[in-house]
């Protein structure tokens, strides 16, 4: 009947019995509401007080036709009683809402991984959209894994059909469905999930009670099933424990709030307002739209008719006393090279994000990728340097955002933030640092001729220029894109001054590796066998790699930048200290570059340009075959 | 423009110590002369003026007005200004653009300016040429015209600015000659407009594109001036002729004005705020018509600035900014001690 | 459009074998099935047509196309196409566009394939908002429209883009609704239209902008829609009200129209060739006034890229390329052995 | 009286006994028609069988006022009997037409130089203008030079009275003068001057008949003033024998027009026509004036409403099956890099030249500088490669651009073609080629279903897709900038898929160095101890520096690149049998950074970022100082 379950289980033990850390992953048509399953699951991880990393993978479509491949949607995390840094390779568990979200994901579960799938999805039609010419529920094909199939479809409807619901929306109750049973199988506490619903649900109250009737039924579906009714099938349960974190307030954040809140934080330090000016572009818009929620808080936020009027309007907000910030992807960065030009030249400060996606061109919009650091590092006109740093984690973020505005009104320089889907995207857990514990860094605005009178391209200790508000008395100056001449920034062409101004120019960017903190060694010794050293989002991956590789006695550390120019100044002679140095990019090789020509470092790529972030055993396998 | 508590000026006082670097005889001197006289006039501050440029001849601007300057990019001046404005609103912004800076590589900057209606004055320096690479046809350059990129006379059709201006929305569109004494009472409009005031003032580029506005600029010529005032039968010519409405095609035609009678001869009476007279005036094919000049449209609106400020302020209202407790909200747990 | 002869196809021939990816529901669906019936009417031949496109939902359109076609990038689709046609004149081009492709990003490059008038197609699905980026504000949407990256209401005042493509230089206007059978028609004249033919196309996007048409899409509002004919009176709601001009304001007004008698009620005939009407009626207020559909303007003028051959021809007339002499010219001198 | 001339010498011997080239520099107010002077003074050098280099540098601004330091105009020309390869360092003799012309210029002069000024100009204005507080002429600060003066203006209406011009026209004649006086300075046959002045005012006898009146007044004032007229002074005079040339039929050509021309015979060897998208910016503007000449060799030429427009309408071509070509300077370079990426996508070809100027920003327009080689080789978002190659000289630019066609067309690719103001405006003597020796490499456009079916995206031998015209039945395909499925070309998102096109990419770039020569040793051994590495128009200075240190008997050797990406297969070795790299360049050290990165050699970059061509003694002092 209906609500029959089976379970085709292969000798081996069950996959909830073994690692501390466990990898769930929920797969459904894009309709059908995963990521707000994934969600509400990762919120009850934190509240379990697990530590965790989770990884959103949604179609490039906005709405993908029903029960299609390509619109299939997924949301993995990974959680445990250990740090967690990744979301994780394989996943133990599977939860496939349609064949299509089998079909696409099936075969990233771990041997013997547990595939819980909703049978009421698999007819015909669906499999047919998802290209089976049989149904894997029924064949063997799924032989490898432990199967756990039942109507969920004909569960939910039966859970809420005392509410009077429409077939559509009693159907949309299913994902509650499946977080309830998720939840009965980690052993969660399902209370904060019936807050949050009666909370969404607020305006229409009969959702609210369908929606919770469903995640009752879900989670007493996996009690009654233990306790074995006939055609039901135990479900194996599991108690993580929680992991051995400081204590404190925490919260769930993505890289994108994560960006708006450092700049917010960095303006606040620096005692300035912000202009935001932005043209929407995946994955960049969500910093535009969270900023644009915060007016509060001295920000303006503009929409502008493309990116280079948003970064224009960004260097006019600058000029006129306000930190300028604009943000996109690689495509939009391309079109602001020019004005970033204008900004080096003018010498005002001006921070550039950019939330990497996969390229070339158009690309993978919907995919990460780190191959943006050749554009950024070295990608204008002209000898026209500029700081870039680079995010390694949704919460690292926030502190490189204000890091960012720091170096950008200090210096009174464009600055350039990296950061990627995947960081912007994705949710970990954030213990919500004490703002009281940020050192300020207020500019100041030259508010009167200076004895030795006023040179709007003099220079302070920093070979800073001065930062002036249009409206001041006194001071009045034009600036402009033409060279400028040293001290008066009055137009000037000739050799020696550009000469001059050039060196200048590069000398300031240089310089600011004198305020920045030595590179440090976040995993492993200062010198050594092997040497593994990223940027960016590739942290996780590489963190847990070379942890295992040490478990293992293998003689390799992780090294991770967060300034990519100007470098640590000890840098150079820290990647002298080990034998050999690998650089897993995903890109083809791009900071490698740059390592290569600053210090002449044998450094070996390692390199994946696929969309996907790394697997932790795919940069352990690297560690091996260099030690091995 | 912007409320400020006018103090007294002299054209002297908005002349900086820079060489002005145009050719001889180049018809933007004369525009300069016009906005330093025009200044003092309208009781402008110097340190709460900003003149925004791109790139071109015109686009040196800035660099010989005594207020603050900014010599952007090629076409963005618009979109600069827009975050000047916005940063800070008491600023008078005045944007300076060429005909290739506003119209070709920047066209989408000034149409949205014009759409938004960003409150500044834009000054567009036509002279129908790229001046500053020496001498390539623009986007205004009439067909035929022979440049160096093309020898055998250009074949696109040309963009009528002031038309350009009006379907992107502006609110006020006039036009002024860089050398005619009337320049100076259309900036002081343009300025008294609250909102983006357009300007397209002719300009001769003695170098690479001299004389093409002779056919109404020079003195022989000035019969095909017709200046246009509000309130105003649009009489040209000595008030020997006038515009009327021919009502059966809906569209303007010249008429004979027999000793001063106009009304007889039925010529309209200027309204800047028709906008349909102001399709019609804009797109007046000269030659069969004269040159339309002065104020052509004027009817403000809300102007953008405004716009997002009182929304900034209705929303802020009673608002605190704590930072620590906005990252503290969303998803949130304790771990304990 | 171009000459070709014609051939038999049925709308299948004009179908891909690439799965469909927009949202179900979106009115991009019956634009596609619109074109798609066009093309056999208008005889067009597959392997001659070419779509080309910028970034956004509607972009994704040329894949759906069993011809040639080009998915660009954001913005830029008038200028990839000009290349196109010029060198390739044979090809009837049809350009995809979205408001934000075609009026936000892509302005400067609509602006001036309109002024420069280039033979072809230009499609814009207006639905007033970023689709593919989900769903932020447009330059077409109206103040107030709350979306992500304005969660308290857009202040800026939307563009009304058949009225800056007449500023631009249009010579074919039209307006048609995704959904409208007259769709069909609509393309027919545009294609007929040698030059430009810019066509409004009003897109209802059912995730992130739903109805915003409805005042005159829904069958109940049908009666807000004025759909012109040439040489036809300007009648609407079942010819019970009319479209008048008010001499004195020169402005158009709303009329009763009793029992059919039309002229009685002073209401104007259309013709496609009055630009000043043209501008009255793209600029008609919504509400108060109906919807203009159909071809709002259709006046040609010799295109870009005939201008372009007939200037090749001329000049290159009777002159035979010689590598070897032309290198060989200029200051040249010979040194002996 | 008027036509006094006095000449005040140091005890050291006139400066044009000495060597067997001498450098001449025509200065004055940019309505003095020097450049014009300079043109017809190479042509003349020419028939007489020297070698040559020029230098032309006119002020930025289109028409300075009259006699302003900024307004001055020069006009720089190197001649000899041997092979010259540079405008040369220090002028042996400076013609100086006005105040501010002597005032910018003089302190180039090599001393005991030879000054030529015209007295005429000297007046209390001109000095004042030029910041002179008392005139050079008539006090000793011009010591330690030899001075020639008299009133060339005064001289010049003498000799055009009777032709009645008006005071203004008649001073015009003043160049032609000059020029005659230069002529007989340098022992050189009129007629071919005085034919040029008929021809050049064939519609205005009269004009002709004065300026030619003028040359010969100059002409015989040399002549007379050597037999000692009272009042005159005797002026050195100098044979300069011919350069051992090659026979055949040569010219003077910019690199403007050796681009212009070689894109033209490219296509051709191709046999595609050529579609120009551009839009005006200096120094880049002179292709698209060229071009717009040639319609009748299948040249179409597009004055686009921004360099985005240029460069989509480029590509557009190219789809529609001609060879798209686009052309600017930096910041317009910048503004194409969004849309080159979709091209490198779409694997269209298409060929980017870039007349590199001073940057950042706006930066020295009118000035020369190498400083966009980070933004040809790695300047785009993605990971978006694609063949780089540069110019060495004007003459070069012609094979360099055939170059530039056969390997976008080969290879299904967008090129960059490096050039710099320099070359652009600089003019040289040029062999003129001999077409028939060019091997054709003719396109073939796929017109037909090949068996296995038509696939977009299917390679040929060196990876290149195929090419089709729209409009050919049976070939009907789409294309775009979004990941394109291996071989069908649809989209597609999925990583493995990403991968391999990321792969492909880079392996067709890469396998281009499979059909370039092999990197060759210009002058010196294939080893040693010092090895000068160049690229562009850094050619000259080296080539003769490197040339005098090996006549002084130092083991260098000079190697400049053509090919900047992919690089000759050899050049990694071939640069590791050195003891010692320099790398010269005019930016702060680019193409140091790609051989560092590619071979870990340790180049050492000489840097010169004055917006002016190094000096060969600069380059001689670095190779006296890696060598001493
Ligand atoms: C991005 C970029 N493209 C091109 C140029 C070259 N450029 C400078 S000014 C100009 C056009 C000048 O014409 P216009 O705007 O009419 O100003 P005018 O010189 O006539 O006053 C051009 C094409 C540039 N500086 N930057
Ligand atoms: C250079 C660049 N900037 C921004 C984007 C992001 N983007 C893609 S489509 C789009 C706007 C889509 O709106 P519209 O043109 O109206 O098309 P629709 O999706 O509504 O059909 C934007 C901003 C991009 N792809 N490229
Ligand atoms: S080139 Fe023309 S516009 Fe430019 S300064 Fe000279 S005269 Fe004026
Ligand atoms: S988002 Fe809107 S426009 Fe885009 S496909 Fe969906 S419904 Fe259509
Ligand atoms: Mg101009
Ligand atoms: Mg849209």
């Amino acid at each position: 009947m209906a609500t029959a379950a089976r379970i085709d289980a292969p000798d081996n033990a069950s996959p909830l019995q073994s690692s501390e850390a466990v990898v769930v992953r929920f797969a459904g048509d894009s309709g059908d509401g995963m990521q707000l399953t994934g969600g509400q699951f990762t919120l009850s991880s934190a509240l379990a007080g697990n530590d965790f990393a989770t990884f959103p993978d949604f179609p490039a479509e906005i709405r993908a036709p029903l029960g299609t491949l390509f619109g299939v949607s997924a949301f993995q995390i990974n959680f445990g009683s250990t740090e967690i840094e990744t979301a994780g390779d394989a996943p133990d568990v599977l939860v496939a809402m349609n064949p299509a979200a089998l079909k696409t994901n099936v075969k990233d579960l771990k041997p013997g991984g547990l595939i819980i799938a909703d049978s009421g999805e698999f007819t015909a039609r669906n499999l047919a959209k998802a290209e089976y010419d049989a149904n894997p529920l029924e064949d063997d094909s799924l032989g490898k894994w432990q199967l756990i199939q039942f109507n969920i479809s004909q569960l939910t409807l039966d859970a809420v059909k005392p509410f009077g619901l429409g077939n559509k929306e009693a159907l949309r109750c299913k994902n509650m469905w499946t977080l309830g049973l998720s939840l009965w199988m980690f052993d969660r506490d399902r209370q904060p999930i019936i807050d949050w619903l009666k909370d969404k649900f607020a305006k229409n109250p009969v959702l609210a009670d369908a929606n919770i009737a469903a995640l009752n039924a879900g989670h007493a579906y996996g009690e009654t099933a233990e306790i074995g009714q006939p055609g039901m099938v135990a479900i194996p349960q599991r108690h993580v424990s929680a992991a051995p974190v400081e204590p404190g307030l925490y919260r769930t954040i993505t890289g994108a709030d994560a960006v708006a809140y450092g700049l917010v934080a960095g303006c606040q330090l620096a005692d300035v307002k912000m202009f935001f000016g932005g043209y929407p572009i995946t994955p960049a818009s969500s910093i535009l739209h969270a900023l644009s929620r915060l007016k509060e808080y001295g920000v303006m936020t503009f929409q502008a008719e493309d990116e280079i009027a948003a970064i224009a309007s960004a260097i006019g907000a600058s000029y006129a006393g306000q930190l300028g910030v604009t943000s996109s992807s690689g495509p939009g960065i391309a079109l602001k090279t020019e004005a970033i030009g204008l900004a080096v030249m003018t010498e005002l400060p001006l921070v550039i994000v950019n939330s990497q996606r996969g390229g070339p061109s158009t690309g993978l919009p919907t995919k990460t990728e780190q191959s943006d650091l050749y554009q950024a590092v070295y990608g204008r006109n002209g000898d026209t340097p500029l700081p870039v740093i680079a995010a390694r984690s949704p919460s690292d973020a926030f502190d490189c955002a204000i890091e960012a505005v720091r170096i950008a009104t200090q210096f009174m320089t464009p600055v350039i933030l990296l950061t990627d889907g995947y960081i912007a995207n994705a949710a970990e857990p954030w213990k919500v640092p004490d703002m009281s514990t940020y050192q300020p860094f207020p500019v100041t605005f030259l508010d009167h001729v200076p004895e030795g009178g006023f040179k709007p391209y003099g220079r302070d200790n920093k070979l800073a220029r001065p930062w002036v508000k249009p409206g001041t008395p006194g001071l009045r100056h034009r600036i402009g894109g033409i060279e400028k001449q040293v001290d008066t920034g009055h137009i000037n062409y000739s050799p020696e001054n550009h000469q001059a101004m050039t060196d200048l120019r590069k000398n300031k960017v240089d310089g600011v590796a004198d305020h920045i903190p030595y590179q440090d060694v976040c995993l492993g010794t200062t010198s050594g066998k092997l040497a593994i050293v990223g940027w960016g989002s590739t942290f996780g991956p590489i963190h847990q790699a070379v942890r295992r590789a040490r478990a293992k006695g293998m003689d390799v550390s992780h090294i991770h930048l967060r300034h990519i120019w100007p470098m640590p100044k000890n840098l150079g002679e820290l990647l002298k200290s080990y034998d050999t140095v690998i650089v897993p990019e995903m890109n083809t090789g791009q900071l490698k570059t740059v390592l290569r020509d600053q210090y002449l470092v044998d450094a070996k790529p390692l390199n994946k340009v696929s969309g996907q972030p790394f697997r932790i055993a795919e940069i352990e396998a690297a560690i091996e075959e260099a030690l091995g | 423009m912007n409320d400020m508590t006018p103090i007294k000026t002299t054209p002297k006082d908005w002349e900086t110590d820079q060489e002005v670097r145009w050719c001889p005889g180049c018809g933007d001197y004369a525009i300069l002369k016009a906005v330093q006289r025009t200044m003092p006039e309208i009781g402008g501050t110097p340190e709460n003026t900003v003149f925004v440029s791109g790139i071109g001849c015109s686009s040196r601007f800035p660099y010989y007005m005594e207020t603050y300057g900014f010599h952007t990019i090629h076409g963005r001046a618009p979109a600069v200004a827009t975050g000047v404005k916005l940063a800070n609103p008491d600023l008078d912004v005045w944007v300076i653009s060429g005909d290739g800076d506003a119209l070709s590589i920047g066209g989408n900057h000034t149409m949205h300016m014009l759409r938004r209606n960003l409150d500044c004055q834009f000054l567009l320096f036509n002279n129908e040429i790229y001046g500053l690479t020496k001498g390539q046809y623009s986007p205004t350059s009439r067909e035929g015209t022979r440049s160096p990129s093309t020898p055998f006379g250009s074949v696109d059709h040309p963009t009528k600015p002031c038309a350009f201006a009006l379907g992107a929305g502006a609110r006020f569109v006039a036009r002024a000659i860089d050398v005619s004494k009337q320049l100076v009472d259309v900036l002081k409009s343009a300025h008294a407009h609250k909102g983006t005031a357009f300007v397209e003032i002719f300009q001769n580029c003695i170098v690479y594109n001299a004389d093409v506005f002779a056919g109404f600029t020079e003195k022989a010529n000035r019969d095909h001036q017709l200046w246009l005032e509000n309130g105003k039968p649009m009489l040209f010519a000595g008030d020997t002729k006038g515009i009327a409405l021919d009502v059966a095609s809906l569209s303007l035609k010249v008429v004979d004005v027999v000793d001063g009678n106009w009304e007889a001869a039925g010529v309209l009476v200027h309204d800047v705020t028709n906008r349909t007279v102001a399709h019609m005036l804009v797109e007046m094919p000269f030659g069969e018509f004269p040159m339309a000049l002065g104020v052509l449209y004027d009817d403000p609106r809300p102007t953008f600035d405004s716009a997002v400020f009182e929304q900034n302020a209705a929303v802020t209202k009673g608002k605190l900014p704590n930072l620590q407790k906005l990252i503290s909200t969303g998803q949130t747990w304790t771990v304990d001690a």
